[in-house]
Order: C-alpha cells, then sequence, then structure tokens
C-alpha cells in the first residue's frame, strides 16, 4: 500500500476508534456556542443539521473499545449490542459534546431507545423522526416535507438559528458532493478489488460521521487519489456482495479477515446511511421537496425501509448479478430483527437465481473469530476447490 | 433455648446452620457437604452434621426452614423459601449495614436490594446459562489443573489479565488453553477469567440499585480473587464473613426461629423419617 | 406459599366467547369457498370497521399464532419456519404463522382462506411489516401499506391524521377494486357506532377491576374477552357480547365476589402472557392469590379505559385518531411508562409484574429501563421475569416460580412490618434513584 | 473404512504420501494416506471413483490435544507413521485441519474442518448427501454438493450445548465409563428428557432424575435425545435429505446414533473411524494439491 495512503486510513482509524468524540470536541472548541446532533445510523436528514449550522455526528456504536455496565441492566437479552452501547455512551458522559440526539423508527429495539436515552440523559434534545413507510401513497411526500419542518424548528430554536431554503440548496449540494465521492470509491473498488481495500475505504468512509462533511470530502478526495495508484496483483478470491450490516458495524478485523480468507468485495451496505440515495438530490427548487421526494423515490433499499413497489430480494439478485458477484455474504449483527427477517425472502431469491450465499453473524464487540474465520474459509474453499 | 435450623440445599453444596435463641439469636454451629446426586440424603447428612457441630441432638431442632435449588426435597423441613429471601436475611444478620447483596453461587448469581430490616425490596438473577457463576470458575481451575481454593489468590498475581469474550463455560476451556499456547501465564489467564465474570455480575448487579453496605455471600465469596475483582469493578468495597458461604442457610435458620413462635413443638427430626441408606 | 386455588372465573360469557371464536374460523372456512373475502389485518389499532363496511372478514395472523400456542401446537410451525431461514431470535409469533401456512397447519383444523388483500396496518410494531411482506409472499397475495406515524409527540399532529386519512381512503378504492364489492359508507358509520359501544362497555369491565376484590383478572380473564374485541368490535356480535360481559360482571361485583376467597396481592401486567404455559403462568399467581387489576397487554387493539371512542360523525378520522394515538403499540415507550403508573394509582396496585417477552422487542426492548423506573425512581415493586409467548422452548418453569415465589415472600414480609404501599401510596414519588451513574464513574470512563 | 487400491499396489511404496492433521479441541487426530496412481496424473481428470481406487489410508493416529497443539500434531503423525511402517521423512505433503490448523508450523496448507469432512465423509461413502459432524465443543451439520463439496453448513456457536463435551460431563457426573456410554443409553426403556439447554446446567437435571430414581439408561438416552433434537435442527437447516454420515468423537456412541436414527427416521451411516474423517478430509484434499503441482515428482 502506498505510504500516503496507509497514513490517510490510519488518520481515519484514530478518528473512528476515538471513543471520547474527539473531533466533535475540537469542532465544537473552534465554534463557539455551535451544536453537534447525534443520529443514530441508518438515516438522518443531516442536510438539515448542516443547514442550521450544526455538526451532525454518525453513531455506529462503540464496537469492542467500551464495557456494557450500564446499558445491559436497561436493554438486556436479546437486544442487539449497538443499542446498548449507544445508550452506554450516553449514560457514562462519552456522548456529553453532542447536545442532541436523532433517531428514527427503524426497529423496535431502536425506537424503545429513543425514548429510555430521552428519560436517561434528561436535557438533552431528543427526537424521533417517522420517515414514511409507505411511498406510494399521495400524502407521503407532504407528510415528510411535514416531518422534516418539524424537525427544522426544533433545530432552529435549539440553536437560535434560522433554516433558509438557500442554505438547505447548499447544504444539499455538499452533501451531493460527499455521496459522489463515496460512489465514486465505490466504483473504484469494484473496478479493482485487488486494488481497494474494503477496510480501508470503510475506514475512509466511517471517519465523516464524525468531521465536517466539508472536511470529508477533501478527506475523500485524497483518498481517490492515492488509492487510484495501488498496484497489488489479483489474487485467486470470490467476488461477493455484501449485505445486512446497514446498521451495527461488523469489527474491523472481521472486515480484514474476510478479505484475507479470499473474498474480493464489491459491493457492501456498510453505513449505509452516508450513501442513502442513488443519486443527487435535486439542489434547486423547494429543498425539503426534494429531500422528501428522494427519499421516498431514489432512495438504497435497506432492510430498514419499506417500499412494496421494489421488493429488496428482488433487487439484491439484480445488483449481484450486475457487478458479476459470485456468491453473498450476509453479515448480520446478532440479534438484529429486520435483517434476519430479510435473510428469509434474500435466501428464496438467491437459491432461485442459482447465486450461493453465506449467513455469518457478528456482534460489534466481538474481538476473536475463529469460528467466523473457519466458516468464510470454508465457503470460500467451497467455491475455489474443484 | 429455642433451636432451630436452616438448610440450604445448593446445586454444588448443601449448607446446614443451627441458630438457637434466648435473648439473642446466636449460630450455634454449621456444616458443609457436597450436595452430589442424592438432593435429599445431602440435606440429611448436612443437617446432622450442623447438628454435631453445634452439639445439639437432632431431635432437640424445632423448626427446619429449607432452601436452595433443592428445597422442595427436604423430607423433614417444616416449610420452605426461596434463596432470595433468605440470603438477603442472612446477609443482614451478619452485617446489619447490608442494603445490597451480591450472591455468587454454584448455578447462579444474583443481586439483592435489602431494606432496613433485612427485608428484600429487589432482586435480580443470571439467565439460564451457567456462563459467568462459581462453576465457570470450578471449570477454568479444573482446565488449568489448580485447585478451586488457589485460583482466587493466584488471579490476584495477574500483570496483564487477558481478554475472555466468551460467554460459555464449555467453551471457556479452549479460550484458556489457547491462551496458554500463547505463552500466557496461569495467573494472567486466570486474572481475565476473573475479570469477565466480574463485569458481567456487575452488569447484572446494576439492575437493582447498587447502595454502599454492600454484602457478599454464596460460596464463591470464598474466592478471594473474585471478591477483589467485584470490588475494582464496582469501585466499591464488600463486606464479606466469614461465614458468608452459609448466608442463605442462615437466612432460613432466623426464618425458621420466626416461624416458630411461641408454640415451640421440639421434635421435628425423628431417625425413622430419614431416607433409609444403603 | 399458599394452596393453590383455582383462579378461573367460568360464565356465560366464556361459553359465548368459545361460539363466537368458532364461528369466526367457520366464516373463514367460508370464505375459502367464496364465501365472503378474507383481508388480513394486524391487531394493533386495527381498522376492522373498515372490513365490515365490504363485508369482509377479518384474517388475524396474531390470534392463529396465539391458538397455535395455547393449543400447545406452535413449536412444529416455529421449527419448520426456521428451515425457510428464520433466526432462532425472530418473534416467534411471525414463525409460528408462516410456519403453518406453509405446512397448512391451521390451529381449529378448519381451512383459512387466501387473502384478498394483505393490508399492513403499521402500527408500531415494525415486524408487523416484515411478517406481512412474508406472508403475502408465501401466499402470493396482494399487499398493501398503510403507514401509521409512530406516536413521537405528546399529542398526534395534524398531519398524522391527514396522512392516515389518505391512505384509509386509498385503501378502500384498493378493497372496491380487488373484492368487486361497494365500499358502503352507512355500513362503515354503523360499525364505527358499534365500535364505540363495545370500547365503552369494555372501558367499564375494566373499570370494574378498581374494585377490591377485583371480580375478574384483567390479564388472564381479559384475554377471553380480547379475541371477540378485535374480530368483532364493529358488528352488532360485539356489542351483545360486550353488555352481556359487562352485566355479568358487574352482578359478580355487586355481590362483592372476588377471584379468590381472599384477595392478596393486586398487581399490574406488562407484557404478554407465555401462551405456551398459560395456565402453569396463571397458577403461579393463583398461588400467592395475586390478580392483574390491569394490564397493558390488553391495551394492543385499543386503549379505551382513558375515555377514548371512536366517533360514527367523524369516521375516517376517528379511525386515524385511534391507530396513532390509543394503542398501547403506538405510544411511545415513556408514555407506556405513564400507563402503567397511572394503572398503580388509579387502580389501587401493590406491584408492577414485567414479562419479558424473547419474541416481541416492541414491548421488551428497554424493559430493565422500565423496571428501573417503577423501582427505583417511583419505589413500586416491581417483578421481572423472562420467557416467550409462542416458543415453549424459553420458558422455564423452576426458575420463573423461583422469581414469583421470592417476590411474593417480600411482598407479604413487607405487608407483615407495613412497608407494603397500594395505589397512590405505593408510588413514593421519591425520585433521587440511581438514574445515570455517578460523576465518578463518568470520569472513569472519559480518562 | 475401506482400503480401496488393489493389495498388489499396496506392497510397493506409495508414489506420493500425504498427512492430514485434525487439531480439535480436544483430540488431534492424524491419518496418512497414500497414492499408488501415476506420478503425475491430474486429479481433476479422474472420476471419483477412479480416483479413490488409488488411495489407500496407510495409517491413523490419536493423541489428546492438551495446550501444545504443534506438539500434539507431530505425536499424532509420528503414531500413523507408525502404524503405516513408514518414516516421518517420506511424507510429501501436510494438509492441517481443525480448530488448531493455524499453529501447525509444518503444515503445507490448511483447510478448515467443514471442508475436510465433507471430503473425508464423502470418500467414505460416495452416496453421502450431509454429514452431522459431533465434536467434542462443536457441532456441525453439512449440507454435501457434487463430489463432496461442501453446498451449505451450520455450526453452533456460542453455546456448547449438544456436544460432546455434554456427554463426558453426564458420563462423569452418572459415574460411567465414556467408553461404554453410547451402548448404556441403547438399554433404556423410558428415556428421560433433559429440558436443561445448558451443558454445565443439564448436571443439576441430571442429579433430580438421579434422585428420582431414574436409571441411568434412561437418563443417558434422554440426554441423546436432546443431542439429536439439536442436530436435527442443523440438519434440516443445511436442507439435508438422503444419506446422513455421522462422524466425530460422539458418532462412536451407539447411543447418540439410535437417537438420531429415531429422531430422523432414515439409517445413519458411520464410517469405522468416524474421528478421523476430518484429517483424511485434509489428507484427500492436500494429496490432489500434490497431484496438481506434481511436486513430488522430483
Ligand atoms: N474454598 C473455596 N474457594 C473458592 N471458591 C469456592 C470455595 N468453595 C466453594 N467455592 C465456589 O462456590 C461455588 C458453590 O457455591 P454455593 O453458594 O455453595 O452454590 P450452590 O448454592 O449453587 O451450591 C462453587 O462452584 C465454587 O466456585
Ligand atoms: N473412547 C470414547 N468413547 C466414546 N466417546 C468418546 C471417546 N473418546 C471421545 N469421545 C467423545 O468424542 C468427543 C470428542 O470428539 P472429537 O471429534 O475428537 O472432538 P474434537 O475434534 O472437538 O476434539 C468427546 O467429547 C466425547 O464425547
Ligand atoms: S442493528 Fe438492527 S436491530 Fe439493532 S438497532 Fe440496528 S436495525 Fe435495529
Ligand atoms: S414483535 Fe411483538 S407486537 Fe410485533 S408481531 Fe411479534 S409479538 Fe407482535
Ligand atoms: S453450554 Fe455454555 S453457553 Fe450454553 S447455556 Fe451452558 S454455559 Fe451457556
Amino acid at each position: 500500500m502506498p505510504a500516503a495512503t496507509e497514513s490517510l486510513v490510519e488518520r481515519c482509524r484514530e478518528i473512528v476508534e476515538d471513543l471520547s468524540l474527539g473531533e466533535v470536541r475540537r469542532w465544537k472548541e473552534a465554534h463557539p456556542g455551535a451544536r453537534a446532533i447525534g443520529y443514530f445510523p441508518v438515516y438522518a436528514p443531516v442536510e438539515l443539521i448542516h443547514a442550521a449550522g450544526m455538526l451532525p455526528v454518525g453513531l455506529n456504536g462503540a464496537g469492542d473499545r467500551l464495557d456494557l455496565q450500564y446499558a445491559d441492566a436497561r436493554f438486556g437479552s436479546f437486544i442487539c449490542s449497538i443499542v446498548k452501547t449507544t445508550l452506554e455512551m450516553g449514560l457514562t458522559g462519552l456522548l456529553d459534546p453532542l447536545d442532541g440526539m436523532l433517531f428514527s423508527g427503524i426497529c423496535d429495539s431502536a425506537r424503545n431507545l429513543a425514548f429510555v436515552f430521552e428519560r436517561n440523559l434528561p436535557g438533552k434534545y431528543v427526537d424521533f423522526l417517522h420517515l414514511p413507510q409507505n411511498p406510494s401513497s399521495a400524502a407521503s411526500t407532504e407528510f415528510l416535507k411535514g416531518e422534516y419542518r418539524r424537525m427544522g424548528d426544533a433545530l432552529e430554536k435549539l440553536g437560535g438559528r434560522k433554516l433558509d431554503d438557500d442554505a438547505l440548496r447548499a447544504s444539499i449540494a455538499v452533501y451531493n458532493e460527499n455521496r459522489k465521492l463515496l460512489r465514486d470509491l465505490y466504483g473504484l473498488r469494484a473496478a479493482s478489488p485487488h486494488q481497494v481495500r474494503t477496510s480501508d475505504i470503510y475506514l475512509l468512509q466511517r471517519a465523516g460521521n464524525f468531521l465536517p462533511v466539508e472536511t470529508h470530502n477533501e478527506l475523500l478526495r485524497e483518498g481517490l487519489g492515492s488509492l487510484a495508484d495501488g498496484e497489488a496483483k489479483p489474487r485467486d478470491s470470490v467476488r461477493i456482495v455484501i449485505e445486512g450490516a446497514f446498521c451495527e458495524q461488523p469489527p474491523l478485523d472481521l472486515i480484514r479477515l474476510i478479505e484475507d480468507a479470499g473474498c474480493y468485495v464489491l459491493d457492501d451496505d456498510f453505513l449505509l446511511g452516508r450513501r442513502w440515495f442513488t443519486g443527487d438530490v435535486p439542489a434547486y427548487g423547494d429543498p425539503l421537496e426534494s429531500l422528501a421526494s428522494c427519499y421516498l423515490n431514489h432512495s438504497v433499499y435497506s432492510s430498514v425501509r419499506h417500499d412494496f413497489r421494489n421488493r429488496r430480494h428482488k433487487l439484491l439478485v439484480e445488483k449481484t448479478q450486475r457487478l458479476g458477484a459470485q456468491a453473498v455474504l450476509f453479515l448480520i449483527a446478532k440479534f438484529c430483527e429486520p435483517a434476519y427477517f430479510d435473510y428469509v425472502l434474500f435466501k428464496r431469491e438467491l437459491e432461485a437465481a442459482a447465486i450461493p450465499h453465506l449467513l455469518l453473524e457478528f456482534e460489534e464487540k466481538a474481538f476473536t473469530f475463529d469460528r467466523l474465520r473457519t466458516e468464510v474459509e470454508t465457503f470460500v474453499e467451497s467455491l475455489l476447490f474443484d | 433455648m429455642r433451636i432451630a435450623a436452616g438448610v440450604d440445599v445448593g446445586s454444588t453444596q448443601t449448607k446446614a446452620v443451627i441458630v438457637g435463641e434466648d435473648g439473642g439469636i446466636r449460630m450455634l454451629g454449621y456444616a458443609l457437604v457436597d450436595t452430589g446426586a442424592n438432593v435429599q440424603r445431602a440435606a440429611e447428612n448436612g443437617f446432622l452434621a450442623a447438628c454435631r457441630e453445634s452439639g445439639v441432638e437432632p431431635e432437640g431442632v424445632g423448626y427446619v426452614v429449607g432452601t436452595g435449588y433443592g428445597r422442595y426435597k427436604i423430607t423433614f423441613g417444616n416449610t420452605q423459601m426461596t434463596e432470595i429471601s433468605c440470603h438477603a436475611r442472612g446477609a443482614h444478620y451478619l452485617f446489619p449495614s447490608t442494603r445490597t447483596v451480591i450472591d455468587m453461587g454454584g448455578q447462579d448469581s444474583k443481586a439483592i436490594s435489602v431494606g432496613e430490616h433485612g427485608e428484600v425490596l429487589d432482586f435480580v438473577m443470571n439467565d439460564k446459562c451457567a456462563a459467568g457463576t462459581g462453576r465457570f470458575l470450578a471449570n477454568a481451575a479444573e482446565v488449568l489443573g489448580i485447585g478451586l481454593e488457589e485460583i482466587g489468590p493466584l488471579s490476584l498475581r495477574a500483570r496483564h489479565p487477558v481478554k475472555i469474550t466468551t460467554v460459555c463455560t464449555v467453551f471457556v476451556e479452549s479460550d484458556i488453553l489457547s491462551y496458554l499456547a500463547q505463552g500466557k501465564k496461569p495467573e494472567d489467564v486466570l486474572g481475565g477469567v476473573h475479570l469477565a465474570i466480574a463485569r458481567r455480575t456487575v452488569s447484572l448487579a446494576r439492575r437493582v440499585p447498587i447502595e454502599p453496605g454492600i454484602t457478599m455471600t454464596g460460596g464463591v465469596s470464598r474466592n478471594t480473587g473474585m471478591v477483589r475483582a467485584l470490588e475494582e469493578v464496582l469501585g466499591a468495597k464488600m463486606q464479606v464473613s466469614q461465614q458468608a458461604h452459609f448466608a442463605g442457610a442462615l437466612g432460613a435458620g432466623l426464618f425458621a426461629i420466626e416461624k416458630m413462635g411461641e408454640s415451640f413443638e421440639s421434635g421435628i427430626w425423628r431417625a425413622s423419617n430419614a431416607t433409609p441408606r444403603g | 406459599m399458599g394452596e393453590t386455588q383455582a383462579s378461573e372465573y367460568r360464565g356465560d360469557i366464556h361459553r359465548q366467547q368459545r361460539d363466537l371464536m368458532l364461528r369466526w374460523y367457520q366464516r373463514l372456512e367460508e370464505s375459502a369457498h367464496g364465501g365472503p373475502p378474507a383481508v388480513s389485518l394486524m391487531i394493533s389499532g386495527n381498522c376492522v370497521e373498515l372490513l365490515e363496511a365490504f363485508g369482509a372478514v377479518p384474517l388475524y395472523p396474531e390470534v392463529n399464532a396465539l391458538q397455535l400456542a395455547i393449543r400447545h401446537q406452535s413449536l412444529d410451525p416455529i421449527l419448520a419456519a426456521e428451515e425457510l431461514g428464520y433466526a432462532a431470535d425472530n418473534c416467534a409469533y411471525v414463525k409460528a404463522d408462516i410456519g403453518a401456512l406453509v405446512k397448512g397447519i391451521t390451529p381449529t383444523g378448519t381451512e383459512l382462506p387466501v387473502p384478498k388483500l394483505v393490508l399492513c396496518n403499521f402500527v408500531g410494531c415494525n415486524t408487523y411489516v416484515k411478517w406481512f411482506e412474508h406472508a403475502a409472499e408465501f401466499q402470493n397475495a396482494p399487499l398493501a401499506m398503510l403507514d401509521v406515524p409512530f406516536l413521537r409527540t405528546a399529542e398526534p399532529r395534524a398531519e398524522d391524521v391527514a396522512y392516515i386519512v389518505c391512505q384509509l381512503k386509498e385503501i378502500v378504492k384498493q378493497l372496491e377494486e380487488l373484492t368487486g364489492r361497494r365500499f358502503d359508507y352507512d355500513r362503515f358509520r354503523e360499525a364505527v357506532r358499534c365500535s364505540a359501544r363495545v370500547e365503552e362497555a369494555w372501558s367499564r369491565i375494566k373499570h370494574l377491576a378498581r374494585r377490591t376484590p377485583t371480580p375478574f383478572d384483567a390479564y388472564f380473564d381479559a384475554i377471553t374477552l380480547m379475541g371477540p374485541l378485535y374480530v368483532y368490535r364493529g358488528s352488532p356480535e360485539g356489542v351483545e357480547f360486550f353488555e352481556l360481559a359487562l352485566r355479568e360482571l358487574q352482578e359478580k361485583a355487586e355481590r362483592g365476589e372476588g377471584i379468590y376467597d381472599q384477595e392478596r396481592f393486586r398487581v399490574v401486567m406488562e407484557g404478554p402472557p407465555p401462551y405456551p404455559f398459560f395456565r402453569t403462568f396463571r397458577d403461579m399467581f393463583a398461588a400467592w392469590k395475586a390478580t392483574a387489576v390491569a394490564s397493558t397487554y390488553s391495551t394492543v387493539g385499543g386503549l379505551w379505559e382513558f375515555g377514548f371512542r371512536h366517533d360514527p360523525d367523524h369516521p375516517f378520522e376517528s379511525l386515524a385518531m385511534h391507530m396513532l394515538a390509543h394503542n398501547v403499540t403506538n405510544r411511545n415507550y415513556l408514555q407506556r411508562y405513564d400507563q402503567i403508573r397511572r394503572y398503580v394509582e388509579e387502580w389501587d396496585a401493590d406491584a408492577v409484574v414485567i414479562h419479558f417477552v424473547k419474541s416481541c422487542r416492541l414491548f421488551s426492548a428497554g424493559q430493565g429501563d422500565m423496571r428501573g423506573y417503577f423501582t427505583q425512581q417511583l419505589g413500586v415493586p416491581t417483578l421481572y421475569v423472562e420467557s416467550d409467548l409462542e416458543d415453549p422452548r424459553y420458558f422455564s418453569e423452576a426458575q420463573i416460580r423461583n422469581r414469583m415465589d421470592a417476590f411474593f415472600e417480600a411482598l407479604e414480609h413487607a405487608r407483615s412490618t407495613g412497608t407494603l404501599h397500594r395505589g397512590v401510596a405505593a408510588i413514593r414519588h421519591a425520585p433521587g434513584g440511581e438514574i445515570a451513574p455517578a460523576a465518578s464513574d463518568r470520569l472513569k470512563i472519559l480518562q | 473404512m475401506p482400503h480401496r487400491a488393489a493389495e498388489a499396489e499396496r506392497s510397493q511404496a506409495p508414489t506420493a504420501l500425504v498427512a492430514g492433521v485434525d487439531v480439535g479441541s480436544s483430540h488431534t487426530k492424524s491419518v496418512l494416506v497414500g497414492w499408488f496412481g501415476e506420478p503425475g496424473v491430474a486429479a481433476g481428470l479422474l472420476s471419483p471413483e477412479e480416483f479413490a481406487a488409488r488411495v489407500c489410508i496407510l495409517g491413523r493416529g490419536t493423541v489428546r490435544t492438551g495446550v501444545e497443539m504443534e506438539k500434539a500434531a507431530h505425536t499424532a503423525l509420528d503414531e500413523a507413521c507408525r502404524a503405516a511402517g513408514l518414516g516421518r521423512r517420506a511424507i510429501h505433503y501436510v494438509a492441517a485441519t481443525g480448530l488448531g490448523r493455524y499453529s501447525i508450523g509444518f503444515r503445507d496448507i490448511q483447510i478448515t474442518e467443514i471442508t475436510s469432512d465433507a471430503r473425508g465423509a464423502f470418500f467414505v461413502f460416495p452416496h453421502a448427501a450431509a454429514v452431522m459432524d459431533i465434536g467434542s465443543q462443536s457441532t456441525r451439520a453439512i449440507g454435501l454438493g457434487d463430489a463432496g463439496r461442501v453446498r451449505q453448513f451450520k455450526t453452533n456457536d456460542k453455546c456448547a450445548a449438544g456436544s460432546g463435551s455434554f456427554i463426558v460431563r453426564a458420563a462423569r457426573y452418572l459415574q460411567v465409563d465414556l467408553e461404554s456410554v453410547g451402548d448404556l443409553a441403547l438399554e433404556a426403556n423410558h428415556p428421560h428428557p433433559i429440558s436443561s439447554i445448558c451443558a454445565v446446567l443439564a448436571e443439576s437435571e441430571i442429579i433430580n432424575h438421579v434422585s428420582a430414581g431414574v436409571s441411568v439408561p434412561n437418563i443417558l438416552a434422554g440426554i441423546y435425545d436432546s443431542l439429536a433434537d439439536r442436530s436435527a435442527l442443523l440438519l434440516k437447516r443445511v436442507g439435508q435429505a438422503g444419506e446422513l454420515v455421522f462422524i466425530g468423537g460422539v458418532a462412536r456412541q451407539q447411543g447418540a446414533v439410535r437417537a438420531l436414527e429415531r429422531r430422523l427416521k432414515i439409517p445413519v451411516r458411520v464410517p469405522e473411524f468416524c474421528e478421523h474423517v476430518g484429517a483424511l478430509g485434509a489428507a484427500l484434499l492436500g494429496l490432489k494439491r500434490v497431484l496438481a503441482n506434481a511436486r513430488f515428482a522430483a
């Protein structure tokens, strides 16, 4: 790996692994009086937060770097880790740099978390968005616009700054840029997976959770430049698509392990909230209308957004075939019910299309992976050995 | 003197305590036997041994309260109570300032919030899995080939405790083996094991309010390493009595005295009631 | 521990209830053979009144799943579903239903129709959406979404109501096309009127439990009444049944009859019951002569004891309001705490029992916090036990009994020392319990 | 386990000698296979039957794994060599498998135990459709594709319920010799179910049964039933249909085999040396590599 890439990736790793939100605190020090708003990962209208002059901070759990001491008592067994680590971070003061938290109804656990959070951290702004799940109704866009407006009003009250349409359009544009850079990064890897390591672009991407989008854009441009001139030789590998880790994130070592075991990842749904729209959001006209209509009609499929017009299991097969992947690897967070459910229909559809797949469950807090390694290796062996 | 007994038939060990009352309540003697395969027999043996220890004739015991997981199997007992009520009561007797009890036994661990008079205000128990119980420790001791009494003191010598993630009592065996294979010292492995269990236990215990006056009971309280690990994770000192292992039986004995009331009727124990030997 | 006493009350309503439910299964079988159209619906905040207007029969997968469990038939379909790829940790209600579908099992042995429409009234539970998506897939039936915004503000917003009303009207159109029947507005209003009467009776029944002793158990007995509540709410049969039930229980109350010869403990229940061990679970309460005076589970279909009724003058809007704000599943978690708190105060309870159900994250995710709220912030004794509502593999009788006994031992002890309080007095209003970790803990972690 | 190479060929030295070493959590197993075909032949060109006809199992070894895995591997391999009457230096290639496969420094390749199990089982029973492997801590079900390829698999994770150590514990508690638990269970007339899923907590249930006067065979049979239930669940998940091969140390116990047959209602095939199947599969895959590279020709 070129040294430039290496140091860039290392910088990102430090940002990502800093549980005390150092980047956020530094940003706040540099912008006295400005607010930072955390959001639970899958989808959040970051443009609104940005346009209100605040720093949106994506929360993707705490990995194995935090011991659960308090949150376990509140959520207990059979609940995924990210819900507990997020609460634990709140309860232990790690989220103190944040002035508010934004949740949406992606699943029952996350939804209840929003309100448990509110009770346990009185004084913080906590909002809960209802993202419409029926995009085919004539009233959906209007409803979502209303929801954004409600949230915008709350932000205005919190930050004391008017949220005007020009600011919003500017925010849309800068996030369009961010998403475009990420799409380029993904495109680069899909074209030459032997040169671009998934774990690297993962870190590059995740660092954006804590940085102002403008800074992240620069970082991504830098990354695109240096990654493009890798020069590794292709190995004997299986080309796969990863599905299922859209919310709680697999440990970095697990992502590396998957690559080392002989998989080339052509696409994944890690950190999906950062790449939510399939294309650019119109940065002209009524910005709330643009955002709402793009959410309803031009967002990526996921296990926590429902659109009965375009069924996910068909979309996954289509994507796998389009990318020329040989197999699908399901990487599902333990106790992530939406992902578990989707697996059933995915499996049926993949089997009908004769696409092999493997299901792995992970927990963000795991750090030994003997069993998972055996499973991935077996899978690779079954596809590679004659 | 009125004499009563408490018998705590645990999954691993059976504890019996004889208490007597004349004016104040005193613990006259206690005994510990392995529960083994015959729960009834263990209860009897424990009871008789405790009588011998106290110099009391079995026939002179007026009331027996059974507790622990095998409590319904005690044929000579007058009544049963759950080990939760008993541990709370026993801990309160040992340390009247007790407000929180952490009990770690062979198969379960629990935390009890206790009121001023030793009454249970709230409690939590672990789920149906041997992860993080005394058995987990016993197993680790076995894998390492070290006596149960020694693992605690040894774990205190850990400089760089390893990180144990497996909670499964069976899987931890291979974790331990692979750490040893990597050349880790037994004390560091044990340190890791103790810390892992302490974290698990404390996270369970936090479901009840942990108030100062924390008393530890149950067999694992004899493990100094575990006591220390718990204190470290809790960030607080615990009170551990020499008799902590007997807290459940003691509590049962105290309830027995209470239930005996005035109508003292001796001779609950009759040799003829005993389970036939052989 | 006391003698276990039979706690179940058997009156006319029980016979009637059984007849009504059998008739429902008959109607479904008729539907399978060209009779009235069937439409799948979720119980939570359901809009059964809409179906009445089409003469359609509601098909409630939840009721089927429940029936399978209570008849000890749930394990096979659950295993069949796991073969299809469902995880051990998916909601077992869904697994039992889908497994039964695939294997052709029905709880009563009667045939079930393929619904004309699988109408996903998404009221609170995200699992519903997956369930209905899968049900439509495995039955090859058309699927529609009725998206109900979650109640995230203290009061529903006008936007929320407008969004639901628009969707309801869209569904009406869709149903007209699918069933070939016309939407009968008058019948719709009539159904809404029936609902309001049923709700009135049901609410009054619930209020009977405020008396000491309570004439019925608002958890175990309430479940008997819940089937008719969902299936017949918008129909004259429903009105007749609930008015009978009210009379019967009122008479019982007037005679001062309780469930036991002497009612010892009054509890509020949170969480669904373990249907595969319904009896066993009930007997554990009976052993201590403890009765449920209120339960959140019985408000899944609707929450009426605090005053809400459907309104025949604004039928669509009242449907929307019901779905949005007047059933436990669409209300936020803190509103549920409040509901339970009101039960403790107004229904004169001694304690709260939380039954954690592994399947249902809607109910159980966060119940540890709820428990903390009641024990630590309000000082109400609260028991927490875990099992499942459908999967028999998660019920550990000895363990639950042990906890139950310990809990009631403690309550008894508290009563004997005069520290057990009831109702308003039970709530100490003494905040200051450990809500967040102490400042010292925070520092330790930040370093 | 069949020795298919013709006797005449066996008297000659093999043209290639490959070892498979399976480092399991309790035992390390080794198998030596010899190739009696032409050196240069590409295994891919032979049918499975032709391939099998040229392979012979020459020796096996088993030792306890203990702490030092590499040492265990050496010892197991030495044992196999002694059984084969060959020296260690005659071995061309070593394929390692099992939990400790990466700790064998002298390996030429590592293969997962799942792939190895599948290949080994297919070699022994060419009509096998699925494999059930129950070792001391692991339980795996493997659905086989063509030529012994892994089509699907499921393993137990996080929980040791239903694995071999469960039996070891039960045997210890009931004071029965591990060698005889399997047969003892066959004497059961009324298997007594075990409800606890936990390998450890089940002990107290066993105690309960003992004190309630349940006979040892009935308790053991109950344990095997619960083990069979768990296995059947895993097997269903890989879509088992057709011939089932049961391997791993627990397959030595007749009680387990019968319970699985009762539960699945199909005959279950158990190779003679059931715990060596993984090592065998590794050796066979190693052999294919060797043939492909014709490395030994020199
Ligand atoms: N001397 C000792 N040193 C350390 N640990 C001990 C000692 N004696 C018993 N223990 C621990 O205590 C456990 C038994 O505790 P006990 O409270 O008797 O449990 P139970 O009531 O379930 O039988 C054993 O599993 C063991 O881990
Ligand atoms: N002599 C024996 N008789 C019967 N069963 C045995 C014997 N030796 C071992 N076992 C069983 O086999 C299991 C070990 O199987 P094995 O496949 O070697 O496991 P692993 O590969 O995990 O080490 C033991 O847990 C035990 O149940
Ligand atoms: S990981 Fe899954 S279950 Fe957990 S919060 Fe995210 S979507 Fe919900
Ligand atoms: S998760 Fe709960 S509310 Fe949702 S379908 Fe399952 S049991 Fe019903
Ligand atoms: S076998 Fe291990 S993980 Fe499974 S229940 Fe027992 S201790 Fe827990």
